[in-house]
């Protein structure tokens, strides 16, 4: 069996020497890459939506191992998962609740009145370049749906000329906010359901003209408010979230319906 | 909201158009074959007819279909696949059985349209996919030529054939003026050159297809084949007869010129008739088939996404000036 | 006739010139006017006046911020009634200063002529208060753009300008504005030039005309016949020919670079309504306050070129020139070309309105886009050389990559490319919004 | 995981070839009939689950560092053995595979699942996979060879099932007949799928 010897030591020799090689070429060009990312990646969302500001999920793990710090949060993962992130990293998390978009417009067709037959290119920012509105109201959702198309969450749709946002589906990723030319989308707590469905500045009898539904700076509101969470500026009403008890008064009290609660909106303005 | 209150448009400009639609682009090119047709009808009788019917129903059938299918809008009426059907019919020799000019048409509407995405998305022309698949899955009913004016069905083999299988000797006799005219065997459309030339002089002068495309198509393969011809004229053939057999005219002037697959730019439609009468040359003189127009027009379609890339038009000041 | 042109692209469409023939008419003040607070490119103007200010005609009402931007005057006598925000003619919403006239009903006519004429030495005129007294006119280019003029004539010194183009080719189909002034303001306008020559040394003028407009040639010619630097070239009538960089390239053969600026290669053009205004300006003391409209269309019953104080709502015009409302579907400032469409009757002429045109569905009415058959007119086209067909299309995949953006930047938005598409794509409108991207994303 | 639950991934969800799209060198060359594709699959499934077998057994021994050339080494001793085998057992269907029985050693099916499944699970487990990845596999080749082989030559598994003065599409018996063919056969699988999605949710 001479051939099958020297046939052992060729092929065996020559493994030596691949594998010393080996061993050379794994001491000399290691990388060191730690572990934590992947653990953290694995943790994420994984929807790679870009909310972060980083290229997707691992790109943002490998943000927040190297700063070792969570003081931008994934805006998709929910407490649970950000208090796990945290874990790994070794740090505390507060537990911090889920935001939602919400549209400040109520300018439905039958609300604020179409002004115009717009014909161009079905997407919000080519309709401005065309005109500053599409309704009488100048602050209105101008409803062609761009934050629609750029919502990765399937979450927002178009009903009625105006955005309606499915606070169940919307992660609060925030990807919607700069998309809309109106600047009329904003986050809020989930829990918190009152919201001011108005981005109208004009005085009160302008701001009715355009719209039925439209925030007049009446203060009613300001005044009903009992824990100082409402104040109307510029003839518009805005809510303090952090001071917003979900007390629901400030809705009965407003004469044009332009706050609303959320999931029970009142579609139609009331006779003034 | 007030019904009797009239909204103005609102639109970016310009404020108005030309009359062209894709539609009426696709029917001129459909009308400008109605020579060639008369010609091929002369020629190979009824059925002709026949096939022609056939395609067009078949063509415009698939594309309904698919539109019923597909996630995305197809208008079937718009011309584009009656178009396909015509065309198709022309590339085919008169005696195909049906079940062949099925198949054809759903290669072509299928698998040379609407797989990329339907009108405009494709990137080979969908004839001539549909007829290379045809000739490589059914060799036999692709190379019987129907015989002209031969309205019994006989069958023999076109001039090109002729000429790959028996040489250049077996050719004398025929005469270039009845070439021109259209006698001799071959596929429905691609027999009779002068009344392809009268349909797509009016295109061309429609600005409906660049005249690039086809007059260096055509001559890129006379100058090729006269090269060879000067060599050794006993054993290539001369470049008048190449010019006028084959599908060589309604290859360049209505399969390379087809806006969809042919390049954007001048530039770019240079190359491409170039390239296309070239790789014709090449094919008919050294390669394994009689004919290679639509391999040639086929192989040279892949190109035209990297020529519109690297032959862009000169852009308005580029050039410094001194 | 050798007639000179541009090379590249371009098309030719219904010249429509209704109004060639028809002389310069002038309005009445209308019962109120909405003078819009910023007419021209650049930062938006203070507003000096308040509710209820009594105002003269020629009365600043809001005053230049910073260097670019331009005074606005009172166009008549009479009273501020409100400052609030209206639609203009283009669809933006814009701050607007009501006016009240005293006189309403009085012909403009006869206001023009209470302006009494003063003889200004020309040669006397320092270069500094030339270009001070066109500021304070508050002058904006007029063919549209409305980029204010003293910028425009203010070079920075490391630039030499040795020609002065004078953008007489109006090749938009329906305006004939200039086209009248050209004929009926003739030595006005040379008058203006002369001004304008005093600025530069040595500086050579060109008055392009494209050949459709003969007598405004031969009226032009008539009148610099004495002028050795001033020369009238005839152009071959083809859009876009008043183009800046087109026309530039047609008069000189001279290309602006990409991204460049016509005093790239030493020149300034200038269209023939602001030269009516800089002779106003100076021979007048009358600020930029009123301008020649074109009213055309195909529902007009008669067309026509009507002066009317800057602030007259449209409305006045539909009631002038006796238009059927119900008929109108399409209300356009400027031509069908470039022009924007707007959607307010009330809307008012600002400086840079040349034209108002009224359509119905007949002329074009908006189709759905087809796909793309690649057929290349878009290309053929282009003045710029731009990829049109490729560009869009990755725009419309939101894939804007580098050199897609170089493209997008150089187009000059001329509507070539969306008159000659098959599919009726809104080739244009994309371009626009490609340009609104990159915007966006610095 | 359960082993009907492995198996309905393997064939279906995760099927290597019309979801994965992984060994599609071997897929488009030797499917020209259902028998070669069969042959194709099971030759590829023997070394998938041989060599799954030897890493998950040897998967603490095997330094990282080295994981692959060592996985190399493993799945190319039992592609010898497979070549080897085939040569003496079934001559004619290796002659027909050719080069492909050798090529299975860079089929990144089997690399991939030393990698991701067999160098991190016990030996039961990798066992099934193999077992299960390897069926997967033939079954898509079968059904790819399948089609091409009725459509292109008018018969099934060697036996003519179209009438004979019928005529068969000769492409398919060629290569650009595989793209097309497998083609198809992705977008059956994305419309199946996405509508057993559309139903579950």
């Amino acid at each position: 069996m001479p051939d099958i010897v020297i046939a052992g030591l060729v092929l065996g020799g020559f493994a030596l020497i691949s594998s010393s090689g080996l061993l050379y070429a794994s001491k000399k060009f290691y990388v060191y890459e730690d572990p934590r990312i992947e653990e953290v990646t694995e943790l994420l969302p994984g929807a790679n939506c870009g909310g972060c500001g980083f290229a997707g999920c691992s790109a943002y793990a490998e943000h927040v191992v190297k700063e070792g710090s969570l003081e931008d949060p994934c805006p998709v993962a929910d407490s649970e998962t950000m208090a796990k992130i945290g874990e790994v990293l070794g740090l505390q998390v507060e537990s911090s609740e889920k935001m939602v978009a919400s549209l400040m417009c109520h300018g439905t067709v039958q609300n604020s009145e179409l002004m115009m037959d717009y014909e161009g290119i079905e997407d919000c920012w080519a309709a401005m370049l065309v005109a500053d509105t599409t309704k009488a109201c100048a602050f209105a959702c101008l409803g062609l749906g761009s934050c629609v198309e750029a919502c990765p969450f399937d979450a927002m749709h178009l009903e009625n000329g105006i955005v309606v946002i499915d606070d169940e589906k919307c992660t609060g990723c925030g990807i919607c906010i700069p998309t809309c030319p109106k600047n009329i989308l904003h986050m809020r707590p989930y829990s918190k359901k009152v919201t001011v469905t108005c981005n109208n500045t004009d005085k009160g009898a302008d701001a009715r003209k355009a719209c039925k539904v439209a925030c007049i700076g009446c203060m009613k509101c300001e005044k009903v408010c009992e824990d100082d969470a409402i104040h109307v500026n510029n003839f518009l009403a805005k809510i303090d979230y952090n001071k917003c008890t979900n007390c629901e008064k400030c809705v009965e009290v407003c004469p044009t319906n332009s706050i609303q609660i959320r999931g029970q909106e009142v579609h139609v303005a009331a006779d003034v | 909201m007030d019904a009797s209150k009239q909204l103005l448009v609102m639109d970016s400009s310009p404020q108005g158009r030309v009359t062209e639609s894709t539609s009426k682009i696709m029917n001129t090119v459909s009308l400008t074959l109605i020579p060639a047709l008369a010609v091929s009808v002369w020629v190979f009788g009824w059925d002709a007819v026949r096939v022609l019917a056939l395609t067009s129903v078949f063509c415009v059938g698939f594309e309904w279909l698919l539109s019923k299918w597909v996630s995305y809008k197809i208008d079937y009426m718009d011309g584009s696949a009656l178009l396909t059907g015509i065309l198709l019919a022309m590339n085919l020799p008169s005696s195909s059985p049906w079940w062949l000019i099925l198949i054809g048409s759903l290669v072509a509407i299928g698998l040379g349209k609407q797989v990329f995405g339907g009108l405009g998305q494709n990137i080979f022309n969908p004839v001539l996919v549909s007829r290379t698949f045809l000739i490589i899955s059914f060799p036999v009913e692709l190379s019987l030529w129907p015989k002209p004016f031969a309205y019994d069905g006989s069958t023999g083999a076109t001039p090109l054939g002729v000429l790959k299988t028996e040489g250049v000797g077996a050719l004398s006799g025929t005469s270039i003026g009845d070439l021109a005219m259209g006698q001799m065997g071959g596929s429905v459309g691609e027999i009779s050159a002068l009344t392809l030339l009268l349909g797509a002089a009016y295109l061309i002068y429609k600005q409906y297809i660049a005249w690039e495309v086809p007059a260096l198509f055509i001559g890129t393969v006379f100058v090729f084949t006269g090269i060879f011809y000067l060599i050794d004229p006993t054993t290539y053939a001369d470049p008048v007869f190449h010019m006028f057999t084959g599908g060589l005219f309604i290859g360049a002037l209505y399969m390379a010129t087809d806006m969809v697959t042919s390049p954007l730019t001048k530039k770019g439609r240079i190359v491409f008739g170039i390239g296309c009468g070239f790789f014709t040359a090449v094919i008919r003189l050294f390669g394994s088939y009689p004919e290679g127009v639509s391999f040639a027009i086929v192989l040279m379609n892949g190109f035209v996404p990297l020529l519109d890339k690297y032959l862009p038009d000169k852009k308005f000041g580029m050039v410094k000036n001194g | 006739m050798l007639l000179r042109t541009f090379k590249r692209g371009g098309i030719h469409p219904p010249e429509e010139k209704l109004s060639a023939d028809l002389a310069i008419e002038y309005g009445e003040i209308p019962g109120s006017l909405l003078v819009p607070v910023n007419q021209h490119i650049g930062k938006p103007c203070n507003v000096l006046v308040k509710k209820g200010t009594a105002v003269k005609r020629g009365d600043v009402l809001a005053e230049a911020d910073g260097f670019v931007s331009s005074n606005v005057h009172a166009p008549v006598d009479g009273k501020v009634q409100k400052i609030l925000n209206f639609p203009q003619l283009g669809g933006q919403i814009k701050e607007c200063i009501q006016i009240t006239p005293d006189n309403p009903g009085e012909s403009y006519q006869s206001v023009l002529e209470g302006d009494t004429f003063q003889e200004v030495d020309v040669d006397g005129l320092d270069r500094d208060e030339i270009r001070k007294t066109i500021a304070k006119a508050g002058l904006v280019g007029m063919g549209g753009a409305g980029f204010p003029t003293h910028v425009k004539l203010s070079p920075p010194p490391d630039k030499t300008i040795d020609t002065l183009i004078i953008n007489g080719a109006e090749c938009e189909p329906y305006i004939t504005a200039d086209h009248r002034l050209m004929i009926e303001k003739s030595d006005e306008l040379v008058r203006g030039i002369k001004i304008l020559q005093k600025l530069f040394d040595d500086v050579m003028i060109y008055i392009g005309i494209e050949e459709n407009k003969a007598d405004a040639i031969e009226t032009l010619e008539q009148a610099t016949k004495d002028e050795v630097k001033m020369k009238v070239i005839p152009l071959k009538t083809k859009y876009p020919q008043g183009g800046e960089k087109q026309l530039i390239k047609a008069v000189l053969n001279r290309e602006v670079p990409s991204k460049g600026l016509p005093m790239d290669v030493g020149v300034i053009v200038q269209n023939v309504g602001t030269l009516k205004a800089i002779y106003d300006a100076f021979f007048y003391q009358r600020p930029l306050m009123e301008r020649v409209v074109t009213v055309s269309g195909n529902v007009v019953k008669r067309a026509g070129n009507i002066l009317v104080p800057i602030g007259t709502p449209v409305s006045y015009l539909i009631e002038k020139y006796e238009i059927d409302k119900s008929r109108i579907k399409r209300l356009v400032s400027g031509g069908p070309m470039m022009g924007r469409t707007s959607y307010s009757f009330e809307s008012p002429v600002s400086k840079t309105s040349s034209a108002v045109l009224f359509f119905d569905d007949s002329v074009y009415d908006t189709r759905d886009e087809n796909p793309c058959i690649r057929c290349g007119n878009c290309i053929a086209v282009c003045p710029m050389g731009l990829p049109v067909a490729q560009v869009t299309e990755m725009i419309k995949a939101n894939n804007v990559t580098p050199d897609i953006k170089n493209y997008i930047m150089d187009c000059i938005e001329c509507g070539s490319c969306s008159y000659v598409c098959p599919a009726d794509r809104r080739l244009v409108h994309w371009m626009r919004f490609g340009k609104n991207i990159i915007n966006r994303e610095n | 995981m359960s082993v009907m639950e492995k198996f309905k991934r393997a064939f279906f969800t995760e099927n290597p070839v019309t979801v994965m799209l992984l060994g599609l060198c071997p897929t488009l060359a030797v499917t020209s009939s259902a028998e070669n594709g069969i042959g194709m699959g099971l030759a590829t499934t023997f070394v998938l689950v041989m060599s799954n077998l030897v890493i998950s057994i040897f998967k603490n021994v095997i330094p990282a560092r080295v994981r692959i050339p060592s996985f190399i080494v493993v799945i190319a001793t039992f592609v010898t053995i497979v070549d080897m085998g085939l040569q003496a057992t079934l001559y004619d269907l290796h002659k027909t595979l050719g080069l492909f029985i050798p090529l299975i050693v860079v089929n990144c099916l089997i690399l991939g699942r030393a990698e991701a499944f067999a160098s991190k699970n016990t030996i039961g487990q990798s066992l099934l996979d193999g077992v299960a990845n390897g069926l997967g596999f033939t079954f898509a080749l079968f059904i790819l060879g399948g089609i091409r082989e009725i459509l292109g030559s008018g018969a099934f598994l060697g036996m003519p099932i179209i009438p004979g003065d019928w005529r068969t599409i000769l492409l398919f018996v060629l290569a650009p007949g595989a793209f097309i063919t497998l083609g198809f056969m992705l977008v059956g699988m994305n419309k199946i799928s996405e509508r057993l999605e559309g139903t579950k949710s």
